[in-house]
């Protein structure tokens, strides 16, 4: 594969930097405030988004709280055991995180209830149902249009501070979209959207993640392998552009229905 | 168990309107985790169902494998977002405990003897839970192992009745577990004629022990042709199918 | 052994539907608010009865909280590795508490002190202490017999919601009293409260538990055998017959004194 | 530790009505756990407890193996109904410690190298704790160890000594051990004349120090004569004992 | 080495009754209340005092609360797993706590500021970052001097029962020094401040702590072997009079910059 | 992140006096822990870390071992008094995290394939933290790999520059972390030109992106020259740094 890869070919005939084909289907847990089916090529993710009220997080007290976590499930791979995230699942749930948090996709400001006591507390979970690589963008895609496609039950405080669900629904508060591209190295060639097979033989990898003005709002380099500052900085132009492109495929696919 | 609302209008009709020996609407897909040796996805009511079966494959750790026959593994788990308040993500005693009976369910109808010391995996994961999510879910998990080609004795369907408004009814949902008075998850192997799962939960007579009994068997039988068209339709396609019909 | 049973005979000359002797002494851990001891046969198990507040179920405000708990011992047999409950012993907590439960043997309504946030709260702890079989029967008529002679703590509610001991005790308020009945089947035969080694060869186990009205009020298959529907049937109506018989004796054995 | 009311009356009786020396009703019953390999059960004062003794026997993993001396293991445990306020059943880091002393405490009187490769595995279970369940659980586990036929150097009693009302009292119980000013449990093997536990919480100068550990010391023999006792007793009947004593 | 030591030699060339040489370095970690960094030999321990405001614990509604841990880190030495503390380390963290809780150290009855509901929480964390032996008395030394060296927060109960911190700084209530004092058997020698190399073959442990006053507080035989009465004895004198020498020594060294 | 006051004044100074290209201190000393085949502590800022190396060593458990190369392991975890609010013992997932991305940046600068089957283990502990203690972490467990004479390609400096009151600033601190708008951690290895760490939380855009990567540069290449003294002074101590700076 390195071989190809070299000659700017890949096993499934995509060019280095195309991405595979993006479904998303939304509503498909009637029970979730939200929640999406991302089919990023193989690999498949399934987000829900769950509202409750809470308290709000040491030092983010006017703040509504947003707790993302991901697990891979055994459906998934042969190589997956059941049990707590390991170290790998850790890194993409909180990658994936980061690109939400730090792009103020949802602006949390407008969901605390009462300051430093009780907050919206917003859960996205993801189940990785299938690995072909790139979960990455894949779960990211996942949470960013379940967190689209959310209605959030409308809590309201009483007297005597109680805080009760209205019954009430809204739209939840968004400022942006965030889309994170992930580009992996195999030799001096750098492809977009790797495969498990082609993440089974990458030294480094990459994850950049825009938001709606193209600007940058999160970044990680992982894998064991190294990058030129020139290799990076080319990564975030491609990032922005190919980011733009895929943003404009999410809109389109969450819009169906809306 | 509390009552506290009519569930069986003056029509004989229940709350999601189904008469007392219908069953909600069940739709199998076969075959839809990539990476799986075998998979299945089961809409049954609003329970959303993956499962997917690894294996015959090598025991980890190697001293929990049989000399004499394969090793059956279940896990039955809940996505955090499947039930009406977030379900925390590590497993419940309830999860541990449906595992284990989900595996006996589904032990009886594999010929483990034919894979020494090697193991298969049964995962079922509920993405979204409704009543009945044990029962869909072996539903799901016997017909993800016919898809990885593991020899079988016969499938296992299963289904519960339950008692709601002092009547016996066919395939309880998440109001009639709540407010009913009693429901019996069933899982039978039609071939073999033999019970693989049962459990109670819920006050019965006899009587209404033996007729619920009689009714969830019932279930079971209409879920199996469901589980049988399913596999025809994935290894013969629709014309097949229709051929059959004919 | 198999042969011996085909010919209605078991090891320890047992007609194949007949109990071992049943043992109860009651109130052996005074600081317990009920207590019991329970030999069946060689299977030996303590429940322990202990009362305190807290808060009520999700969705049950308006009613007492009862939570069940098993332990075997690593005194129990030479195969028990201490630790976490494994998947067995979830098992037998859960179908103990079962019975107790889905019979309303104790009348959790009136056992609410502030409705929606302090209920009493009622665990009932088992600790296997010997090992020869039926570990659901000896465990259930342990804890059944612990809160039979239980006397809880009186708590009330005070001006401005604080809640006090009162010092005084009362009867719990019971209803019924449950039974189960548990039989195995080997080959073609069905028989009453294996022991180990009968456990050891079975292929199927059921255990059913009626109310003092003879209706049934749980019941849980186990292990990887299978029944027929008339096997079930008749197990049915056997536990029936026999959770009566033990019925009897439970209340004979926990009358004295009382 | 807090004094807040006199615990010792004029007469010198303590609270529960004990003079200074005096030990708690201590009774020992060997074998009562019958899967064992040895077992005792002991009310000491309102403390219950049981010590099962499994071994010797092959040690797993096996990589705990010791070539030349058999591996002694020990867990003390509380049942949840064991104390005033229901315990939590996970092990808390006093268990842990109590574990660790008690192992140390039996060993010295274990001829473990007539053992190799093998593990010992001793648990207590406190059904009911009163004050001094360790040294309770000490008593009990050399008991059920004699009982199991491990080759043995001596037996090991245990019982504790401490302060109360500025005296130096024997055989500490809860009341005392919460209000007392010290507590300092010991075990002791009598022939061997060694002292295997010895602790201590509380302030003591160095007279009392050597007083209470003195007082601890003639409990200790105390409570090896009931062991004797009850060994005897298990072995030889009732009547070997009236022979022996007449 | 034990035939040396028999012979009243060590391989350090020490003494059997002498302590190695004692380095204190205090307020290492500004964000701690307090802290310390010790050195016995060569021995290494950081400890730091955290205070916050929490319940009591139960029973004791009128103090504050102390709570002590230890992690042997794994910088420690090359036979130490990452990971939750083992027995040793719980038997450690339980001995030195011992020596603070009975010697009554800190006047804990001087810090509860709304009885039974918010006192002062003191943590004392010990970090365990080099191993050579003797870590009872490292350990009790580090968490001494990191108490005696600090500065409390102080914290005002206003009205409506706020807890506030006033962001003024007080002296901890301290009424004693306890000093722990460690020997160990090998063969008939007892030697005090054992090396790793020492407790690697002793044969039984004795860890005695005396306050100001030259009393005992606090005792913990460990190991798997045995003592006479009279070495017991004997290592209670020596406790007395090597902790009062150590106890001038704590003072001196932490006296600095004081 | 909030951007709350002003964090650079009228004269270019930032809340701690520096300027935008000013390291805070940075002082580091090799070889502190006795027992560890290689260390480093370093004083980064208010950071104080340690870092331990133990290896090449046998791995265990051996199935863990790798038939070519050397298996690098790290942790990096947080005294529970190094934080403001004490941090619980427990490794967070943000040490998890970290631990993964410090033995990513600190691989590609060893020669592991000269030490198959064996394994390497790297130790960081942070005794105080302060903005940055990931790159102070990673800085340090160079220079104690260094110090254990393991076979290296290259030193691995690290250092975060970011977005502060609207200017690309370097080495942010807590404060800057907490209300600046940018934070961009970078390792790289200075001879062989490679990044081998980089990740960003907050917003740039593509200038400021590429400034705050070459800034971050710019302060590896100060960092190393830090490492290079220390590892000088440890080895051929203070006459030789002297004669060499001469």
């Amino acid at each position: 594969m390195r071989e190809a890869i070299s000659r700017s070919k890949r096993l499934d005939g995509r060019d280095l930097d195309e991405m595979r084909t993006l479904e998303i289907e939304l509503g498909i847990i009637g029970k979730a405030d939200g929640s999406s089916r991302v089919r990023l090529g193989n690999s498949e993710v399934v987000a829900g988004v769950k509202v409750e009220t809470g308290e709000p997080f040491e030092g983010l007290e006017n703040k509504g709280a947003l707790i993302l976590s991901a697990e891979v499930l055994p459906t998934a791979s042969p190589y997956v055991e059941p049990g707590p995230p390991d170290e790998e699942t850790i890194e993409l749930a909180r990658v994936v995180d980061r690109g939400v948090r730090e792009s103020e996709m949802v602006d949390l400001g407008k969901l605390a209830l009462i300051p430093g006591k009780v907050v919206y507390v917003i859960f996205v979970d993801c189940s990785i149902i299938n690995y072909d690589g790139n979960l990455f963008d894949a779960s990211s895609y996942a949470v960013v249009s379940a967190l689209m496609s959310s209605k959030l039950p409308v809590f309201e405080v009483q007297e005597g501070e109680a805080v009760v669900n209205t019954g009430k629904k809204m739209d939840p508060p968004l400022t942006t979209i965030p889309v994170s591209i992930t580009a992996v190295k195999i030799g001096d060639s750098v492809i977009l959207d790797p495969t498990a097979e082609e993440e089974a033989c990458m030294d480094a990898r990459i994850t950049i993640t825009t938001n709606s003005e193209g600007k940058f709002a999160a970044l990680q380099k992982g894998s064991t392998g190294s990058f030129t500052i020139d290799q990076i900085k080319k990564a975030a132009e491609i990032a922005r552009i190919k980011g733009e492109e895929v943003r404009t495929k999410i809109k389109e696919l969450t819009s169906n229905g809306h | 168990m509390v009552q506290t609302r009519s569930l069986i209008d003056e029509h004989g009709r229940r709350t999601d309107g189904r008469t007392m020996d219908e069953l909600r609407n069940v739709k199998i897909q076969v075959g839809i985790v990539k990476n799986a040796d075998g998979s299945a996805y089961i809409e049954f009511g609003k329970n959303r169902i993956i499962a997917a079966v690894y294996g015959p494959r090598e025991v980890h750790p190697k001293h929990l494998a049989q000399p004499d026959r394969c090793v059956l593994r279940c896990r039955y788990h809940m996505s955090p977002f499947s039930t009406d308040t977030r379900k925390n993500p590590a497993p419940s005693r309830r999860e541990v405990e449906i595992s284990k009976v989900m595996r006996e369910a589904l032990e009886p109808s594999l010929m483990l003897e034919d894979y020494p010391r090697a193991a298969i995996d049964v995962f079922v994961e509920v993405l979204q839970a409704d009543g009945g999510s044990r029962c869909a879910g072996i539903t799901a998990a016997s017909v993800a192992l016919a898809d990885a080609g593991i020899n079988m004795r016969d499938i296992v369907p299963a289904c519960a009745a339950g008692k709601v408004d002092g009547k016996i009814v066919l395939d309880i949902n998440d109001v009639e577990d709540k407010e009913g008075s009693a429901d019996m998850p069933l899982a039978y192997m039609p071939h073999l004629e033999r019970v693989t799962l049962l459990q109670l939960d819920g006050i019965l007579n006899q009587e209404e022990f033996n007729e619920c009994l009689d009714k969830a068997l019932q279930g079971c039988k209409m879920i199996y042709e469901i589980q049988r068209r399913a596999l025809i339709q994935k290894y013969f396609g629709d014309e097949q199918e229709l051929k059959e019909e004919s």
